[in-house]
């Protein structure tokens, strides 16, 4: 039998082998920040941060943090060479205008449908949906990026999200800590999981329709390549 | 050029009026007018009465730490009335007074707040943005289809009184921010009727290369000296 | 019998006095051009052109102009010290957004409704209104600067337009080389005529409605102040 | 940060295909991308089909004193078939040919030029403009009301295609641009899918101030040097 065990760092991996060189990406706070660490080495994604920047580098070294330079989520960072700044108008118009390929969000919920809550629960909790909902709308692709189950053992994968939605059918792609899903026509297609998990208990374990591609593999694959 | 009045923080306080729509710069906890928000709080016995406020967010507030930043100090003090801000997930002050029903909260998607402040500078009436479509954004909203895509219609955002946080000004009011401390400091600056900007130098008028002025003078009524210098 | 002389040079000096130190203004192509020469020397205007900067400075010496600084009607100009350059959209926010208080255009037609015509003659010469129709909409006070007749002695104010508008309802104030008069009501009101021409005689060269204010003067004022 | 591929301005000129909405920056004589520009006419006999170009204006030209800028050389050759622009006032060519029947011409307001072209840019389907409310510009284009106010809804001018001028790119595809040369081309930048760019000068990345960028360089995708040098 097996066990679930959340897994943070192997969505984050995964999901940073998406990208090829010259890609521009938007990564989400929390777990969709930690893809930052995983990218290969040989290839040079450019980073976009929503409250102004084009060319995200890694974090200052200690003592180094400029007061004025940080993430969308309040975090000192730094500039790469032939980086650029801008105004939040800019920066929006970078993201809707179509200018980001990939964005990767974290979610309360996302369905088979596509759609994604992440901003709101009605009378408990509310964030507030920040520049989630121009990048989910704006950019090419979606990913989101979540444990495959609450807690509480729920499937954060749905038949239909039941919260506020951030984004209506814009999710591409969804990574859990079991496997690798695409989202097809009301479907999420299964394209890769991640044992120890199967097929089987990933059907058995999400609250929603998958079909398991035929072409389904294990990743990383059995021979050890990522 | 015409040189523009240098204010103290405090005299920049007392220009905003009881009901005002005020719209703040900054990004959390990036590029605010800390000293005017400051003075504004100071203020609280003879206080502006309960003010609109726009803003990216509402501020980062942890009052364990004694952690205070951007809007939050004037939220604390219960000087908003209403916020129009695209997150407050780093306040829990404000959830908390929204849910006490003590201040109308209203949430915006950031790039349509953007678009909609800059609008209202440009003397535009409004935008048509696809952001929103099938979520909550779009209740009560028009609707309209261009090229066969649909989108929301948002109405510009005008202010009474911006005040926004620069690196340097000349003594004309151009401005220049950095880095990610410029965020919306540029677009408050053209949409409200009132605009003070805090800045940290202020240098003569000529010394700014004019390809790099970020807010041209013309947007800017009054300036403050940030740490209280006048 | 008063003979009429066209006379671009006293359109642009009463024009001139109208500004207030720090106020914002543009000056169109042509006779508002002129205006720049005579604005007294103790006021401070701010002058705007679309093409996009602020702070206009005079034309450069010869041999100084610089290939990447014109102003909207292609001549070398210089910028002051303070003054800024921006793009064609935030050029137009400071228009469209009310931030200029003058704007100074010419005009073929011209009517006591406030329409002005200037940028198109069906058939014969389009062209087009540039930046017109924004500046026309966004001054705060609109100026229209012509000669009081055509060289066919045909009046350029009139009671209703007959070209395509370039602005509706937009105009405020009409200063010709006869007088300067302020457009309120569906009527020019005559605020100052000119010498040697009178009132009498504006109103009978005149094909529009006209109101003489109770309160009319000559221009310059006839001690030879300005 | 990737390098942006450096071609000929012949090169340049050739990816431009038929029917093509060429978007081209410029101000009458002021930062237009005139390299490429030639290229485009050098290409005459396999040149791209006819073309719809968006420009400020269509140039000044003078046939009597050889002179013909920004787009004036295009439209001489004959190679629009549509032009949309604001002003055709220095250009006789652009009269006659509109006159003629043999091309299409339509004058918008400078300023709903920028602001269509920018919304192209934002993702943004059009915006709400007060310009030429009760003129023949309103023709055929929905008014909506906001705050009492009515408004034109203009639409989005997206092109497939945008020739560019600026003063100095990073090898990154960073722009800055030289005083009133700016202009359209930043804007033009962001609307359409494949950008070119024509510099008077190439630095290495790294060269230009982050807080100096007009243009960042994902709007790029590639570089011309004025002047023929590869």
């Amino acid at each position: 039998m097996i066990e679930y065990k959340e897994n943070k760092e192997i969505i984050a991996r995964r999901i940073a082998r998406i990208f090829k060189t010259g890609e521009v990406v938007n990564l989400g706070i929390g777990l969709p920040t930690l893809v930052g660490n995983f990218v290969p080495g040989d290839v040079t994604v450019i980073l976009q941060s929503e409250n102004g920047l084009i060319g995200l580098g890694p974090a200052p070294e200690a003592g180094k943090a400029d007061k004025d330079l940080t993430n969308a989520g309040a975090m000192p960072v730094t500039i790469l060479p032939g980086g650029a700044f801008f105004d939040s108008a800019t920066s929006f118009s970078i993201i809707r205008g179509g200018h980001v390929d990939y964005t990767v969000l974290g979610v309360l919920e996302v369905d088979q449908e596509g759609n994604l809550a992440n901003y709101k629960i009605p009378g408990k909790m509310v964030p507030g949906m920040g520049g989630a909902m121009d990048l989910t709308t704006g950019s090419r692709v979606v990913i989101a990026a979540t444990t495959h189950l609450e807690k509480s053992g729920t499937s954060k994968l749905k038949h239909r999200c039941s919260l506020p939605l951030t984004a209506a059918n814009e999710v591409n792609i969804v990574v859990t800590d079991v496997g690798y899903f695409e989202v097809l026509g009301g479907r999420f297609h299964l394209a890769e999981y991640f044992p120890p998990y199967t097929p089987e208990w990933i059907v058995e374990h999400t609250a929603a329709d998958i079909v398991v591609r035929q072409d389904c593999k294990a990743w990383p694959a059995e021979d050890g390549c990522a | 050029m015409i040189q523009k009045p240098l204010v103290s923080a405090a005299e920049a306080a007392a220009m905003i009026k009881p009901g005002d729509v005020v719209q703040v710069g900054g990004f959390l906890d990036c590029g605010s007018p800390d000293g005017i928000i400051s003075e504004i709080v100071a203020l609280k016995d003879k206080a502006p009465g309960r003010l609109c406020l726009v803003c990216n967010d509402s501020g980062v507030y942890d009052e364990s730490k004694g952690r205070a930043s951007s809007i939050a100090p004037l939220i604390k003090a219960k000087l908003a009335a209403k916020i129009i801000v695209s997150h407050i997930g780093t306040n829990p002050e404000t959830q908390r007074q929204m849910n006490a029903g003590e201040t109308e909260v209203v949430l915006v998607p950031q790039g349509t707040l953007a678009e909609r402040v800059r609008a209202a500078g440009a003397g535009l009436g409004g935008i048509l943005t696809p952001t929103g479509l099938g979520t909550e954004v779009e209740t009560g909203k028009q609707k309209l289809t261009v090229g066969n895509k649909v989108y929301l219609l948002e109405e510009a955002l005008p202010g009474d009184v911006a005040i926004i946080k620069a690196k340097k000004a000349d003594k004309a009011g151009n401005l220049v921010y950095s880095k990610t401390a410029r965020n919306f400091n540029p677009l408050m600056a053209t949409a409200c009727k009132l605009v003070i900007a805090e800045v940290e130098e202020l240098v003569e008028i000529g010394q700014i290369d004019p390809d790099q002025v970020h807010t041209p003078s013309i947007f800017v009524d009054y300036l403050v000296l940030s740490g209280g210098a006048k």
